[in-house]
């Protein structure tokens, strides 16, 4: 029962908490004015109001719980054999639910192609520059975290690789350096993707041996390092200026002639076809030998090695991979507007992560819905709070959503199997172990 | 003119931001030791402490500008150095809580962890700026001697001497209590396996709180330190944090000396490069060491066992 | 933790409604029978930056408030804001925000060069007038945006002006050049690099991206031993700067731009610090102007006591222009009438006489010299003045 | 200590397999004699490794022979260096000293020490692991099917585009890994998650992965360890069978029955060094080995192992 008034307590905290951020803003003169000011108010009864709600809902809820269960999402399964059984019938019935795989991502597809159509030219040009230049992000880094198990968290490097390939190669104001000729970014598409992978490689061949936290940290700082040195190179990036002037798309070919301007509508289309392609082609890639070995790797790495599958390549594949998605996504993104090194920090590299892990890693159509919840989130609340508090209650999402759906939005089944083995203590979920002593499972 | 005569003072300069490093280095380090994670939020509560001790400071100061100097100012950065502690600790264990137990609690695949940390360092950062403005917040130089002595002709100011001091006394004080107490004993066991020292009687969900609070108590602390010198502001944390954190890699992470080693190597290593180079490229100069050292020393400069540490 | 799906599901449901009742709270009706014009703001609200957009957003505000409370004036201002992080990535969603917007008829910003290179193809396309209140780098004008105009001066102007006074009136043989490494700051340098090269004054430049630990920064410039150190970059990192330099015992001179001109400056570095450090800027200051006394006032009515900081006095000029034009404009002043008359706007505002080339660059700016004297901002005079005399 | 060392031998009376000739390791470690069955057709020749972790040495000079064909069967009580003696082999540890020589062909041998795992396994060593290893969360035929398909060649160009190469690679995968699970009796799990699986059952899998690498040699690290009886008995009958085709086992087994039986020879190691060697009936009057075996104390060999205590 002492459980009933610390969960009053935990509310109360959280609708305390709900008033102050949405309270006025302060300053550092009368540092608890602010937080004052919004408890010591009206609105308050509101928040305890909604506190006490909540407190019942909890208290209530397993209750409540078999009347809405049944409205709302299916309870988690628990790990049982009879769970199992049922994966493995499931896998039986693979034939089957290919059929209905392809139904809805026909259905989506259709509504990709619809949804802009319907929405502001605003919310077009999101669609374009969060959504899926993220979405095509995304799906590249999915290969590396989730796919072979990997932290990268200088993802971003690659996506700069890109986008300065495009400025060098085909455009001869753009960077104070610049190739000697003028190629359309779309044979600037090839090259960047060789460049990035080429990248990937170099930096993934000597430090991909290291375990998956120094690798996080040897990644981050080679982001840094990208970024620093594209803000710093005047000479030849134009530095902090950045790049202005990359011609933007167009084919002439066969009697086609077609640019890409400012309007997004064309450049969502564009990177709708590259974003499903991609996701079509990593989907075959996870379905083929070499999907296999990446999941073996990502479940235990040393059975994986005396299986006779080369981990250290195929993480190099994996990297390389990624990586050059990234740069190809680089492209597109230089050709369509003016960048800078701001484009390329390290907090972008963050968001690409949080991206991944909120869409459900592993799982490409997972990690594009992630980008679309995330940037959708991003827009939505633009209009909707202070744009200066918009990353509080994005922060407070991200948070909720982690503790609630640790697994991601849409996991992919392979994943899920992985993360619920996991729960039960069998295997990894991810090459990096699981955070959690053993002892406290429950 | 050359660098040789500034070699004293860049390492002195390089040895004070360095220790600061190493202090914020030791949450992130701890943390690692007992759960394999990287605390991506620590550096928030780096950014909480320093607030909390530097309001405390300014509350305390007479509202003329003036600082009282002497006793008076080593029971301001006392004090001030309280604050920050108690408020990186009570955010730390805020952030236990709320971002990190449910997720131990469902055993979520350790990069939700990540992802978590993320989120929540948004919120933290945002709110702050919200609460306490988005300008940075001074607190007046509380030691106005200047150089008090010269070390191979490197002046050192009060201000440095008593940052540096502070913070290498917290250094031995956590190396202390890591390898004598305990607490610090029951640290390393679940540092080094977690399901004997459950056996042995350890309770392990109080030893992560206690790891949290301590590591938090100690990036508060450091916090003020900072704050002293550079000014607070809300998004503050995240430079010295990413540092911080290079710094722990970089001695070992899990391990508590090659957390402070770590960290005064960076400090050096960023105050070198800066004056050798565009300063802008110390960042890139620092992670290049980092990425060397890792090549050659693929567990870092001491390994990364906590319980080795003692 | 079997019923954590319900909780989440409710929990979740809780922020959503938690930040449903945040919305909507700003933005206040006409209560006159007024016409009301919707002008847009572009500019840095989130990000590291946030407090340049404030500055900016709390001068529009200022204006925007004085315009609505004058009874004589024939139309009501109401403003809508977007966010751009101060990022190209951002600032064509932010740009085509209020380009959607229809009852938009003018925007003031974007703030940052790189936002606005990202964002100004789209408000020329859509003919939508927009004045940059702080966005320095040179190149803007010459890019070819038909809607771009910007009531501060370039950083060529500032530089120049800045070398011959550095080199005239303090006499630096030996200057030390540092800036931020952003758009603004390298920008600046150059401007002023090439200025003290063409007078061969024996230069050091560096370059060094915000931070807050200045410590090793200063031992390298004590050690360059300048006369003069001009840093290119913002106040908030100059008083980091100032308060190390000081701790080194820097016995030079300590000279900043107009990113440095904010009373912040001294209450972040520290009276002591800041003492004696110059400042210049193409603009007139609104603290130590006494003429703009009223415009501080205002300002800190309407924007809860705080203070005009760096570019709030150049926003406030913008909007008090665009009132300018839509006054002249009378009823029905749309985008294309609104960017017509633009151009040949002339109003006497708080940091300069508005008045614009056709390329968009404002006219005759006059960079004036301010220092920290005795704890606060105070003018010294025009530069070419100084020089003269 | 219950276990009397009659018990220990007292057979299993599963069939026995009989292939090779006498088991050729080599006690007395240091000196293989130069041309002491010269003329044999080994598979694998360990020389005079050793194994040091920080002060523990785990191998002290171990030598090993085994022939083609032969089930050479490893025991010793627990710490006695079997297991770092497998790692040894199959390259997930390096030894400071010695060498691994491995006849993929009778003509063709390659040196083992140095080399990564998967390349070791490419070269056609498989193992098991004591503790099962299994990918847990993939299916028992994707489980095989890694196995079979690090042989393949097809890359990611041709796995993304679908060209006919890679299909028939993949659907040869797939038919070669149903035959191992018939093999190994699993046939009628294959789409089942391999965690899913029953214990003796994972054993099983875990052998037709290593089946599918395509080894001339097998590494069974105790097999039967854990198993009930009748799955011991059928795990028996497999190993047989397997052998039975020329393949080439070495087993570490605690389960002297099951040793007996199998075994063509059997190596007895003790405190990391070979102490004696030989068919199972010269092993098992040795007096070197039932001294180690009575000497352990406490953890002496849990007699016929059933109970699988000494897997942790």
């Amino acid at each position: 029962m002492s459980a009933r008034p610390r969960t009053l307590g935990a509310s109360v905290l959280l609708g305390l908490l709900a008033a102050v951020v949405t309270g006025p803003t302060g300053d550092s003169d009368e540092p608890l004015r602010a937080a004052w000011d919004s408890i010591a108010d009206v609105r308050i009864v509101l928040f305890l109001g909604l506190a006490v709600a909540l407190w019942l809902v909890l208290v209530l809820g397993p209750r409540l719980r078999g009347l809405v269960a049944a409205v709302t999402a299916p309870p988690r399964r628990r790990l049982t054999a009879a769970t199992l059984t049922m994966t493995a019938r499931r896998s039986v019935a693979a034939a089957g639910r290919r059929g209905r795989t392809v139904a809805v991502g026909g259905g989506l597809l259709a509504v990709a192609v619809v949804a802009p159509l319907v929405v502001s030219t605003a919310a077009q040009q999101s669609m374009v520059n969060d959504i899926g230049i993220y979405a095509l992000l995304a799906l590249g880094l999915n290969v590396v975290v989730g796919y072979a198990g990997l932290l990268d968290l200088g993802y971003i490097a690659f996506f700069a690789i890109g986008a300065y390939a495009t400025a060098y190669f085909s455009s001869s104001t753009a960077m104070p350096w610049h190739a000697p000729f003028v190629l359309n970014p779309f044979f600037v598409f090839p090259i960047a993707l060789i460049l990035a992978a080429l990248a990937g490689v170099v930096l993934g061949a000597p430090t991909l041996r290291l375990r998956g936290d120094y690798l996080a940290i040897v990644t981050l700082g080679f982001g840094e390092i990208i970024h620093l040195v594209a803000n710093n190179a005047d000479g030849i990036t134009g530095g902090a200026r950045g790049a202005f002037g990359v011609p933007h798309l167009s084919v002439h070919l066969a009697g086609v002639d077609y640019a890409w301007g400012i309007d997004p509508l064309p450049y969502y289309y564009l990177l709708l076809v590259i974003v499903v392609g991609v996701m079509v082609a990593f989907g075959r890639l996870e379905r083929s030998r070499i999907g296999r070995s990446w999941a073996a790797i990502r479940e235990d790495e040393i059975a994986a090695e005396a299986t006779g599958v080369a981990t250290l390549r195929m993480k190099l594949l994996a990297f390389a991979l990624g990586a050059s998605v990234s740069g190809f996504a680089g492209v597109l993104f230089a050709s369509k507007q003016f960048f800078n090194p701001q484009s390329f920090s390290l907090q972008a590299s963050f968001f690409v992560v949080a991206v991944v892990i909120f869409g459900g890693m592993g799982s490409r159509l997972g990690v594009v819905v992630g980008a679309v919840v995330l940037q959708g989130l991003a827009f939505y609340l633009r209009d909707k709070v202070q744009p200066a508090d918009r990353y509080i209650y994005f922060g407070a999402v991200i948070v909720v959503m982690m503790i609630f759906r640790p697994q991601g939005l849409v996991p992919s089944r392979r994943r899920r199997r992985e993360i619920e083995l996991s729960e039960a203590g069998v295997g990894a979920a991810d090459s990096l172990g699981s955070a959690t002593p053993t002892v406290v499972r429950p | 003119m050359g660098f040789l005569d500034q070699f004293w003072q860049l390492s002195v300069d390089g040895l004070m931001v360095g220790s600061l490093y190493a202090v914020i280095a030791l949450g992130y380090t701890l943390v690692y030791g007992v759960l394999q994670l990287i605390n991506f939020a620590h550096s928030e509560v780096f950014m909480l402490g320093s607030f909390g001790g530097l309001f405390a400071a300014r509350a305390l100061l007479p509202g003329d500008g003036s600082v009282p100097g002497g006793a008076g100012s080593i029971a301001l950065v006392a004090v001030g150095l309280g604050a920050g502690a108690a408020c990186g600790g009570l955010a730390a264990f805020t952030l236990e809580r709320v971002a990190y137990r449910p997720l131990r609690r469902r055993a979520a695949p350790r990069l939700a962890y990540l992802i978590s940390a993320i989120g929540a360092s948004l919120f933290a950062v945002n709110l702050a700026g919200k609460e306490f403005g988005r300008q940075n917040v001074d607190l007046p130089d509380l030691f106005h001697n200047g150089t008090v002595f010269r070390l191979f002709g490197a002046a050192v100011s009060t201000q440095t001497l008593v940052i540096f001091a502070v913070a290498v006394a917290m250094l031995v004080g956590l190396d202390r209590l890591v390898a004598g107490t305990r607490l610090g004993q029951g640290i390393r066991a679940v540092a080094q396996d977690a399901d004997t020292a459950v056996l042995m009687g350890v309770n392990v969900e109080r030893i992560i709180i206690v790891t949290f609070v301590v590591g938090g108590l100690l990036a508060g602390a450091g916090g003020f330190l900072y704050a002293m010198t550079f000014n607070a502001s809300y998004s503050m944390g995240f430079v010295p944090g990413v540092k911080a954190f290079t710094a722990a890699v970089l001695g070992g992470i899990g391990n508590v000396r090659g957390a402070m080693l770590g960290g005064l190597l960076l400090g050096l290593v960023e105050s070198y490069g800066g004056y050798l180079f565009q300063a802008s490229y110390k960042d890139v100069i620092a992670f290049g060491v980092l990425v060397a050292i890792l090549m050659i020393r693929p567990s870092g400069l001491l390994g990364e066992r906590l319980g080795r540490a003692a | 933790m079997r019923r954590r799906p319900f909780v989440g599901a409710v929990a979740l449901a809780a922020v959503v409604a938690l930040s449903a009742t945040a919305c909507g709270s700003s933005g206040g009706g006409s209560s006159s029978g007024k016409e009301t014009i919707t002008i847009g703001f572009q500019g840095v609200l989130s990000g590291d930056n946030q407090q340049l957009g404030l500055n900016a957003l709390y001068g529009i505000r200022t204006a925007v408030s004085e315009v609505n409370a004058d009874a004589s004036s024939p139309f009501e201002l109401k403003l809508v804001e977007s966010d751009d992080g101060g990022s190209p990535d951002q600032g064509p969603t932010a740009a085509q925000k209020l380009i959607d917007n229809s009852k938009v008829v003018a925007v003031v910003g974007p703030m940052f060069s790189g936002a606005t290179k990202a964002s100004e193809p789209a408000y020329t396309q859509a003919g939508l007038l927009s004045v940059s209140p702080s966005a320095t780098n040179p190149s803007l004008t010459k890019l070819g945006f038909r809607t771009f105009y910007r009531v501060i001066a370039p950083d060529t102007v500032q530089g120049k002006a800045a070398a011959d006074y550095l080199s005239d009136v303090l006499k630096a043989r030996k200057v030390f050049s540092l800036d931020d490494k952003s758009d603004y700051g390298t920008g600046l340098s150059a401007a002023l690099e090439a200025e003290l090269k063409a007078r061969g004054v024996a230069l050091t430049h560096d370059g060094i991206n915000p931070t807050k630990d200045y410590t090793s920064e200063a031992t390298k410039i004590i050690a360059a031993a300048p006369d003069v150190l001009y840093y290119s970059g913002y106040y908030a990192e100059l008083a980091l700067l100032s308060k190390a330099l000081k701790e080194k015992g820097f016995t030079g001179k300590i000279v900043s731009g107009d990113g440095s001109l904010d009373p912040q400056y001294v209450a972040q570095a520290g009276k002591a610090a800041a003492e004696g450090t110059y400042l210049t800027c193409p603009c007139g200051d609104a603290n130590s102007d006494p003429n703009a006394a009223a415009f501080v006032a205002s300002f800190k009515k309407v924007n809860n006591g705080a203070k005009p900081g760096t570019y709030s006095g150049e926003a406030y000029d913008a909007t008090m222009a665009l009132a300018d034009v839509f006054k002249k404009l009378g009823k029905g002043a749309d985008r294309e009438s609104v960017l017509k008359a633009f151009g040949s706007v002339n109003l006497q505002g708080i940091t300069k006489t508005v008045t614009f080339e056709p390329s968009g660059e404002v006219k005759g700016s006059n960079v004036f010299i301010y220092q920290v004297k005795n704890g606060s901002i105070s003018v010294l005079g025009n530069t070419a003045n100084l020089i003269r005399s | 200590m219950g276990a009397g060392f009659g018990r220990v031998f007292g057979g299993l009376g599963a069939s026995s397999t009989s292939g090779g000739g006498v088991g050729s390791a080599v006690p007395g470690a240091r000196r293989p004699g130069p041309g002491e069955d010269a003329a044999a057709d080994l598979v694998v020749e360990a020389r005079d490794l050793c194994l040091r972790f920080g002060g523990v040495t785990s191998l002290d000079g171990v030598s090993l022979r085994q022939r083609r064909g032969e089930i050479l069967a490893v025991i010793g009580p627990n710490g006695a260096g079997k297991t770092s003696l497998f790692n040894c082999l199959t390259g997930a540890y390096r030894p400071q000293h010695g060498t691994v020589t491995f006849w993929p062909t009778p003509d063709r041998p390659a040196q083992l020490v140095g080399r990564r795992p998967h390349a070791i396994t490419r070269l056609g060593v498989a193992r098991t692991f004591q503790n099962i290893r299994l990918f847990p969360a993939l299916t028992a035929l994707e489980n095989v099917q890694v196995g079979i398909e690090m042989r393949q060649r097809y890359g990611p160009l041709s796995a993304v585009l679908g060209l006919p190469s890679a299909r028939r690679a993949e659907r040869d995968g797939v038919r070669r890994a149903l035959e191992l699970l018939d093999l190994v009796g699993l046939a009628h799990r294959a789409h089942e998650v391999a965690a899913s699986l029953p214990y003796g059952e994972q054993r099983r899998l875990e052998i037709a992965r290593a089946l599918g690498t395509g080894p001339s040699l097998l590494l069974l690290d105790e097999p039967a360890a854990g198993t009930n009886p009748a799955e011991k008995r059928d795990l028996a009958g497999l190993i047989g069978r397997i052998a039975a085709t020329g393949m080439s086992v070495l087993l570490i087994e605690h389960d002297m029955g099951l040793v007996m039986s199998l075994a063509t020879s059997v190596a007895v190691l003790n405190f990391g060094r070979v102490i004696a060697c030989g068919t199972p009936a010269e092993v098992q009057r040795d007096p070197a080995v039932i001294e180690a075996y009575l000497g352990v104390g406490d953890d002496g060999p849990d007699a016929g192992g059933a109970t699988g205590k000494e897997l942790r």
